[in-house]
């Protein structure tokens, strides 16, 4: 199952890039957003996965008695997302600023010439 | 045992229905149609799955979750439908040729709509 | 047939043609409202799928996931018909 | 040692950020809380420098949890050091911006998001966890998206929306790098790390992991061929706000390199050429670009490129005089970098251009505040015995120790492009008369004096720093000598921070 | 949108979109849950209640400016993480009554803190969106 | 001695808020400065005579070896005495000649940092102090140069000197730290003792070239020499300084000083009496064609400088006691000229060869200090340049065998060509017919007058009292050079010899040179002709070319693009990434690790997959957003397979909200445009798809490395006995590791409170900044 | 409705103790009293009996219908005759039509597509119309009726 979840960081990865290259701003946002999905995907697989076992112990329990999903990477991830949700609104936001400055979402027009307002 | 085939039964049915669902949506001819077989079937499905794990789980309080996952569910889903259903038409999507009677049409309801934009 | 085997070959897989199938239809569109009831529809079975795994499992907190998705998937349909509604030219 | 001191400075910029907040709209209260709180700062900063001059790392375990299990943070001389440096940007430019900046922007949210980003500098130095640097990374980045979009300009945009790409791109490769250290060896201490990589088997995998480090950290200190987003973005914002990226924000990318590849990853022979010939292109590229730039913020800019060429070069050699020379010349940048985005918003506020084609008269008009500021370019240059100068010594000797020929060139031709492009515009923005003196809209002139102070004070502050390093040299190189050996020896850091557990 | 159904149904979805971003928020430190999820969660129910009633109405629902609750969310968040320096111990140590108080368990630092990671989160998700849709309306 | 460098540069700080004072009458008192120095350095001419040397030094940064140490020996004291003398000369003259400048005081602040710099440069004993004075030197000849900046040509002369003269200081710099490094010591006293380390160095030839390119870009050589005549945008007395006695004999003062160091093999000789050798002919070729006074004297210090450089070069001992009186020679008359000069154009208001003739009867002192000067640069008996020349002739002959010849015609030539320049400065503005433009000029202040008519009459005393001379000053100079001691002794009379011979053959035809060659500005278009091709204009189209290459090379890199940019960045990243897996070796997959597959797990990934490409293929924005959040529901339940509840519940809430977010902004925009064709779109795609390749293999290859669990266990026995939670990764986010937490909100609020100022700020176009 | 809230708090969390009930009482109250400061409507349902046992009736409906539409899915032939229908209700108050329109919209075979403005129609999607008339008034009698009389 590994080897597929690998598969799927590569095709994340792989769209990710091809998005980020395109012009559309738009699409580089939602290239980013893929990057983001990627990595997540990366950091869960790269701790230890393991199915049906949340890190949560049990009500009655102090400890855990057997086997568990490794949590440090499910937070790690969880503060990734939560950051990566807070660039995206930025990003989006940016993205509708520029859209209606420059009347498109063109990223090859961004080269207005040399200018004095700052 | 006698719980354990009630819980195959009900799910049978629950995953069925979602599956019709699936394949309602596939295969209807306009999305009006395509919109009012999913809904309700997926809900049901659902809910029936969901009445599998209150039975497998003996805590009340999963009982009681499951309880308010349908009861969510009905609570939205139809609002959902409704919501993109109306915007479809208002949006004049296209309905299936086989379509008997257009009373929306008919009020020029889409047009008094439309200028509210 | 234990149920969980009955759960894991032919319940679950059942699910997921469901979800294959209205994943379909969400790609071939043609129309984004038809991709939207098919998202819709993808949520609800997903919701199915996480019940039948928590089942599967015995952990009760995946219908915790279950509950939210029941909660708040919607509001995506929402957030979509609001936006067509008022979209001038279809998209 | 358990101090809770360590991150006082990164406690007292979150407070005047919450507090500004609270006083959402005032502009006059944001002002008063955050030239204050930036010498509350200053003064802490220096405190926990003169804690660790003497060679005592202190940690402190974030919640009580001691390494590698919980977050800790360390104060080595390194990051006092650049803490202190950053404290000092840091107050200038606060002080700068109460007139610096227009009321507009202060009415939303400037102020709280500037300390902000002080608070997430000071919290990546001193940080000693590797995914709580990405933390502070994060908000390093997103502070500076919105300093930079800050009044929504065009070119401001159109700037950030590749700042902003690049600078996400080098997140995800240094998140992608943390999701392979963990992976391989379970742990995100950087002390912990630093004893663990060693032991892994697999030791082409930790090479792999390096790599990552090496083209996320190396997009954020604008390193060739990753450097792409700085001359695209630099120029657009107030000027307050580009000093503060010119001076600091590269520089901690900078630090983040110096760090890991000090503490995690020992740079082997490849990894040590690969960074020289960078090095080298760096400087040639941001020479080059320096060379054709008509903007004074552009040509800047490009020093900046050129000058990280510097500092990475004597990571890429390796060798403790390198280290000394590139820490040296970090100090230095950080001092004169910031002053001179100042001193460009005062020429901005003088005749409300910064293009050197438009600009002209200054000295003139201004003799003493042109003398102020060839201080701020001489030492830029490195006209000895001006800051700039020493650091190139150390960078020279052990170029030609290592036999690094190419280094040394790129050094030459760095160090001299710099002094042409700087007498240039010397020659162009201070002697020659302005081609148009009848459209020079002089702010400055009509200023009272408490805002004329209010923008000079802090290009006098700085140059005085930057005198201070050049004419006590001796001082700066023992500081930094330190700091070259503590990054060399990592054993007392990793003894601090593990408390000789392991 | 000006849709009755929806309306309606928002009016039943919003108490209990909010209750349940309270129970998120108290049951974090023992099931799934926690602070973010929660404060999600309520920003989600008024997000709805502005596709139904519009953003200026739920605005006058809220009566606070959105981004008022961020510092008051940082400050929360800031202040628990930094009270136990008060008692001599590091930033952020967890601090805990000694004993439980029905329903919500124990309590300690960790739950304010969650409880300003609730408050932010809901501070910004309402402004982002609710800045954009306002500033919609107004081009 | 510190004192004595330190005063100018204190002086010259002190100039910035007290300036004023040198805009009254009382601004002479500033030249008391060099006097006072004068005169405390002649009290050391008699022991240092005598072959003692003085040091001093006083920490500074030691741990760089860098110290203020000062060494004066005869070398230092030849040096100190002229920057000092001739300083004075020029500081009582200056403020004659700028009387009523508006920014006299800048010029007098300049003044003093140069002269401190210089006497600090020929003190210093230390190579990494004498850089930071040559510097110095650089700087501060900088704003002299440019002292008239409202002018665009000083402006550029200015530019093109700091160019040259900086561009050297770096390789000196790089040439001192590189023999620093192989003698370990920086202190040139004892590079003295490491000779034969530092010579049999395999780099040693980069050590001398980089120490010879510094020397010769700041004394002018060819082909480097053409920022000097540029340097005569400088008000006169600037010049007469800075060519005469100071900035451009630092060079010479370079190779003198480094001489015992580097000197005494074929590199040195050949290359420096090479480059002198060319230098001082071509210079005084040139000077012939020259209409402007300055111009004439600018060309003839090349010449002379190249005289001194091949005469170093040479390294004889005649040719080292040859230069160590040359140098003084040229420093009093070449002074005098200059000065002599400032005053003509000061009365004048030209300085054009062709017009001014007649002066003597309207400026009779300053006619007699030119005639003395211009007899002097002539080597008339008598004078001190007599004594000068027939040391060049005599080291030029006393060369190898195989070189003296040519060697000696050169020299010859060279001096032919200085006669007829020293008589075209000094003599032709003073003899014909008085033009009547000129009638009503007068004698100007004593002030002007007299320091150039001093250096005249030093220069006649001088050459009738050699041997004082060459006891005190030129001896113990030479013998520094040399470093050795030895007695010189310099006398008026050598017998009719061949050099007598010589010398007269010199001032004749170079007479004869003087009186055929009448200055026209034709000639001066016709030798420009010539210069299409000179080292000035090759220099400015390298200099050109680097720029149009700087343009090239940055419009390509930083072409504007951001694909362009994240492509470069991403190709970079898989070369990098690709290398190191390739070193990493071949990678084999252990089945046996990797758990079973399952069916709803592949079809989750399947439909992963499927909503991706949806998201890459489709041309409808909305669509594209339908898709991107099917991918983060399918990630969602791979979180919930995966036992990540906490995980899956976020991830879908933020996804949720990500897709309100993106239709309320999406609302206007247009649909995608397909821009690309389809070269770059296979381009992007292959470059995106080994970018996914390798990082599969990089995730493949971490996948089989044992993984460590100790911290997350320690989490799981811990969480609840101390922290009190069950859910471990509630516990981590806000106990263990809180911190990430807390500024993730921070995040998370800078976000929000962007978003608000990036929508409701509106600038008004008065609020720039 | 804050009955109702109480509730659900119990429902999400479990556990059915007094204190427990009390608290999501009150939290329940809190919510309602930040919320309905504003509005004028603020009428409490009180009917949870009623609601549950016509949820469950209405279940059953549900699956009942569902067969019929699922037989035409998986069939290749389909037996559908849409058509949009204009509904004149009985029901005035939102929670009336919202009900309704939940109730039909869970149907299969039926759609609410838009209430009128004056709320007093509803345009209804039918699957299988045999004729307008027939349909209006079977849902008239078996399904409006029957819910209002609950409700009322
Ligand atoms: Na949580
Ligand atoms: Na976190």
């Amino acid at each position: 199952m590994e080897l597929i979840l690998v598969l799927l960081i590569g095709i994340l990865y792989a769209a990710g890039i091809y998005l980020i290259l395109r012009r559309s701003m738009v699409k580089l946002l939602l290239g980013i957003m893929l990057l983001g999905n990627g990595t997540n995907i990366l950091i869960f697989l790269l701790g230890n996965i393991i199915k049906g076992k949340p890190p949560i112990i049990d009500p009655d329990l102090k400890v855990f008695t057997d086997i568990y999903a490794d949590p440090i990477p499910q937070a790690l991830i969880l503060t990734a997302i939560v950051i990566s949700f807070g660039l995206t609104s930025f990003a989006i936001v940016l993205l509708k600023r520029v859209y209606a400055l420059l009347g498109t979402d063109d990223l090859d027009d961004l080269n207005t010439p040399e200018e004095e307002d700052i | 045992m006698m719980t354990d085939i009630t819980l195959a039964i009900l799910s049978t049915i629950g995953a069925l229905a979602i599956l019709f669902a699936s394949i309602g949506i596939l295969r209807m001819p306009d999305f009006y149609l395509r919109l009012s077989v999913t809904v309700k079937a997926a809900t049901l499905g659902v809910g029936l799955l969901l009445i599998c794990a209150a039975m497998t789980f003996p805590d009340v309080s999963v009982t009681t979750k499951a309880i308010a996952i349908g009861f969510f569910l009905i609570l939205t889903a139809p609002v959902a439908a409704h919501m993109i259903g109306r915007a479809a038409y208002i949006q004049r999507v296209k309905t299936w040729k086989g379509t008997t009677l257009n009373d929306l049409e008919k009020e020029g309801q889409l047009d008094c709509r439309k200028e509210n934009f | 047939m234990t149920l969980t085997t009955y759960f894991d070959y032919v319940i679950l897989p059942i699910l997921t043609i469901s979800v294959i199938l209205a994943f379909i239809r969400l790609y071939k569109g043609p129309q984004i409202f038809d991709r939207v009831i098919a998202l819709d529809l993808i949520i609800t079975i997903g919701i199915g799928i996480i019940t039948v795994y928590s089942i599967r499992t015995s952990q009760e907190v995946f219908l915790d996931i279950a509950m939210i998705l029941a909660l708040i998937a919607f509001l995506g349909t929402i957030a979509f018909s609001f936006y067509l509604e008022k979209q001038s030219n279809d998209d | 040692m358990i101090d809770n001191q360590i991150i006082a400075t990164v406690i007292v910029h979150l407070f005047i950020a919450i507090v500004q907040l609270m006083f959402w709209r005032k502009s006059t209260a944001q002002r008063f809380l955050s030239v204050g709180g930036s010498i509350l700062a200053l003064i802490l900063a220096f405190k926990l420098f003169f804690k660790v001059y003497d060679g005592e790392i202190l940690t402190m375990n974030a919640a009580n949890w001691k390494a590698p299990f919980g977050i800790v943070f360390v104060a080595d001389l390194f990051s006092s050091t650049l803490v202190l440096l950053t404290s000092i940007a840091g107050l200038a430019v606060s002080i700068f911006s109460c007139v610096g900046v227009g009321r507009q922007r202060i009415l939303y949210g400037y102020f709280p998001i500037f300390h902000f980003l002080m608070m997430g500098l000071n919290g990546a130095f001193l940080t000693g966890d590797i995914f709580n640097l990405y933390v502070w990374f994060e908000v390093i980045i997103i502070s500076s998206f919105v300093l930079m979009t800050l009044g929504g300009r065009k070119s401001q945009l159109e700037g950030a929306v590749k700042y902003m790409a690049m600078n996400i791109l080098a997140s995800t490769f240094f998140l992608t790098g943390i999701g392979i250290l963990y992976g391989i060896s379970g742990s995100l201490n950087m002390a912990d790390l630093a004893m663990r990589i060693p032991k892994i088997q697999n030791q082409a995998l930790v090479e792999i992991t390096a790599t990552f480090f090496l083209i996320g950290f190396g997009i954020k200190s604008a390193v060739f061929p990753l450097y792409f987003w700085l001359p695209s973005s630099y120029h657009t914002p107030p000027s307050a706000v580009a000093a503060t990226f010119g001076g600091l924000l590269t520089k901690v990318g900078i630090y983040a390199l110096f760090r890991v590849f000090s503490l995690l990853f020992i740079p082997n022979h490849f990894t040590k050429e690969l960074l020289v010939i960078l090095a080298v292109l760096t400087v040639l590229t941001g020479a080059f670009g320096a060379l054709i730039k008509t903007n004074i913020r552009r040509l800047f800019s490009y020093l900046i490129v050129c000058h990280i060429g510097f500092m990475i070069g004597g990571l890429g050699l390796y060798s403790k005089w390198a280290l000394l020379g590139a820490i040296f010349y970090l100090i230095h940048d950080i001092m004169v970098k910031t002053n001179l985005f100042l001193m460009a918003g005062v020429i901005r506020q003088l005749r409300g251009t910064m293009d050197m084609n438009k600009l002209g008269g200054l000295y003139a008009q201004y003799p003493k505040i042109s003398l102020l500021f060839a201080i701020v370019l001489f030492s830029l240059v490195g006209i000895p015995p001006l800051s700039g100068f020493w650091p190139k010594i150390y960078l020279f000797k052990d170029a030609f120790q290592l036999e690094k020929y190419a280094f040394a060139g790129a050094l030459i031709i760095g160090s001299f492009i710099t002094l042409y492009v700087i007498a240039k515009m010397w020659a162009q923005v201070f002697w020659k008369d302005a081609p148009q003196p009848e459209i020079i809209e002089d702010k400055f002139a009509k200023m009272i004096g408490y805002r004329k102070t209010m923008l000079l004070l802090p290009v006098i502050i700085l140059a005085s720093a930057s005198l201070y390093i050049g004419f006590n040299a001796e001082a700066i190189i023992h500081l930094a000598d330190r700091i070259a050996t503590q990054l060399l020896d990592t054993s007392p850091y990793i003894n601090a921070v593990l408390g000789g557990q392991n | 949108m000006n849709s009755t159904i929806l309306q309606t149904a928002t009016r039943y979805l919003l108490p209990i979109l909010l209750l349940f971003s309270v129970f998120l928020l108290l049951r974090g430190h023992y099931y799934p849950g926690g602070g973010f999820v929660g404060g999600l969660v309520a920003s989600i129910a008024f997000v709805l209640h502005s596709f139904a009633f519009g953003t200026q109405n739920t605005m006058k629902l809220i009566q606070y400016k959105p981004l008022s609750l961020i510092p008051i969310g940082l400050g929360v968040a800031a202040v628990s993480m930094f009270l136990p320096t008060f008692f001599g111990y590091p930033v952020m140590t967890g601090l805990w009554l000694e004993e439980k108080i029905p329903v919500i368990g124990m309590i300690g630092t960790a739950l304010f803190f969650d409880l300003g990671v609730y408050f932010v989160v809901i501070g910004v998700v309402l402004t982002i969106l609710f800045t954009i849709a306002l500033n919609k309306e107004e081009e | 001695m510190l004192f004595t460098v330190l005063s100018g540069l204190i002086t010259s700080s002190l100039i910035v808020p007290f300036g004023r004072f040198l805009k009254t009458k009382w601004g002479f008192i500033l030249a008391f400065l060099p006097v006072l120095l004068f005169l405390y350095f002649t009290k050391f001419v008699v022991p240092i005579g005598q072959g003692s040397y003085f040091v001093q030094s006083t920490a500074w940064v030691p741990s760089l070896g860098i110290n203020l140490d000062f060494k004066l020996d005869g070398l230092s004291l030849l040096f100190a005495l002229l920057i000092t003398g001739i300083g004075a000369c020029i500081f009582f003259y200056a403020n004659a000649y700028l009387k009523g400048q508006k920014y006299i005081d800048r010029f007098f602040g300049y003044l003093c940092l140069f002269m401190s710099a210089m006497l600090g440069l020929v003190l210093s004993d230390n190579m990494l102090l004498l850089f930071i004075f040559w510097e110095l030197t650089s700087i501060s000849s900088f704003f002299l140069i440019g002292f008239n900046n409202d002018q665009e040509d000083s402006r550029k002369s200015a530019m093109t000197a700091l160019s040259i003269t900086g561009l050297g200081g770096f390789f000196l710099l790089a040439g001192f730290v590189l023999m620093g490094n192989i003698a370990g010591t920086y202190n040139i006293s004892e590079l003295v003792d490491k000779v034969s380390l530092i010579q049999q160095h395999p780099l040693f030839p980069l050590i001398f070239g980089l120490v010879a390119l510094g020397a010769i870009t700041k004394s002018a050589q060819f082909p480097f020499h053409f920022w000097l005549p540029g340097a005569m945008k400088a008000p006169t007395p600037v010049s007469a300084y800075l060519h005469s006695a100071t900035m451009v004999k630092a060079g010479i003062y370079l190779l003198a000083r480094f001489s015992p160091i580097l000197g005494g093999n074929p590199i040195w000789m050949y290359s420096l009496m090479i480059i002198g050798g060319i230098t001082m002919l071509y210079a005084a070729f040139h000077s012939l064609f020259r209409t402007d006074l300055k111009g004439v004297l600018a060309y003839s210090t090349i010449s002379a400088l190249g005289i001194l450089i091949f005469l170093l070069g040479l390294g004889s001992k005649e040719a080292v006691i040859a230069a160590s009186v040359f140098i003084l020679v040229h420093a009093l008359y070449k002074a005098a000229l200059f000065l002599i000069t400032g005053i003509i154009d000061h009365e004048t208001g030209t300085r054009d060869l062709t017009v001014l003739q007649g002066l003597r009867k309207v400026l009779m002192p300053v006619a007699i200090a030119g005639f003395l000067a211009a007899l002097s640069s002539a080597g008339v008996p008598l004078t001190f340049g007599f004594i000068g020349k027939d040391l060049i002739y005599e080291a030029t002959l006393h060369a190898a065998p195989s070189l003296f010849l040519y060697l000696t015609i050169a020299a010859v030539a060279t001096n032919i060509l200085l006669v007829s320049a020293g008589f075209m400065a000094g003599i032709k503005p003073f003899i014909g017919r008085l033009p009547e433009q000129f009638d009503h000029i007068h004698l100007p202040y004593k002030s002007l007058w007299i320091p150039p008519l001093l250096l005249a009459i030093l220069g006649v005393i001088f050459g009738c009292f050699p041997g004082f001379v060459g006891d005190w000053i030129s001896g113990p100079t030479a013998n520094s050079i040399l470093a050795q001691q030895e007695v010189f002794h310099l006398k008026i009379w050598h017998g009719f010899n061949l050099i007598l011979l010589l010398s007269a053959i010199t001032i004749l035809v170079g007479t004869l040179v003087f009186i055929s060659n009448t200055p026209s500005h034709k000639k001066l278009v016709w030798i420009a002709t010539f210069e299409k091709i000179s080292p000035a204009n090759i220099f400015n189209a390298c200099a050109h070319e680097i720029e149009l290459f700087s343009a090239f090379f940055t419009a390509k890199m930083h072409n504007g693009y951001l694909r362009s940019y994240l492509l470069k960045i991403i190709l970079f990243a898989e070369l990098l990434i690709g290398y190191q897996l390739y070193l990493g070796g071949p990678l084999h997959i252990k089945w046996d690790t990797l758990s079973p597959v399952s069916f709803y797990e592949v079809t989750t990934v399947c439909i992963l997959i499927g909503a991706i490409v949806l998201t890459i293929r489709t041309s409808s924005r909305l669509t594209a957003v339908v898709a991107t959040s099917v991918v983060g529901y399918a990630i969602c339940l791979i979180f919930v397979f995966y036992s990540a509840p906490d995980l899956a519940m976020t991830q879908f809430t933020i996804d949720t909200l990500t897709v309100v977010l993106f239709v309320l902004v999406l609302f206007k925009l247009p649909s995608f445009l397909n821009l690309a064709n389809r070269r770059t779109i296979i381009r992007d795609a292959v470059v995106a798809i080994i970018f996914g390749m390798l990082l599969s293999m990089v995730a493949l290859r971490v996948l089989h490395e044992p993984t460590t669990t100790d911290i997350s266990d320690f989490y799981g026995d811990y969480a609840y006995v101390l922290a009190k939670g069950k859910n471990v990764v509630n516990v981590l986010l806000v106990d263990f590791r809180g911190f990430d937490t807390m500024f993730e909100i921070v995040v998370l609020s800078i976000a929000a409170l962007g978003v608000y100022s990036l929508l409701k700020l509106r600038l008004k176009s008065s609020d720039k900044e | 409705m804050n009955l109702m809230l109480s509730f659900i708090w119990v429902a999400l969390t479990g556990s059915m103790y007094y204190s427990n009930f009390l608290f999501g009482f009150l939290l329940g109250f809190a919510i309602l009293w930040i919320m309905n400061k504003n509005e004028a409507d603020q009428r409490y349902f009180y009917r949870v009996p009623k609601t549950v046992s016509f949820i469950l009736f209405f279940l059953w409906e549900m699956i009942v219908a569902n067969v019929q539409v699922a037989y035409d899915v998986i069939t290749p032939k389909f037996f559908i005759k849409p058509a949009i229908v204009k509904y004149p209700m009985d029901a005035k108050t939102d929670l009336e039509i919202n009900l309704l329109s939940t109730f039909i919209s869970l149907t299969p075979g039926t759609l609410i597509l838009d209430v009128s403005e004056d709320k007093k129609t509803l345009f209804i999607h039918v699957m299988y119309m045999k004729s307008k008339e027939q349909f209006v008034s079977t849902l008239k009698n078996n399904v409006e009726r029957r819910l209002l009389e609950l409700l009322r």
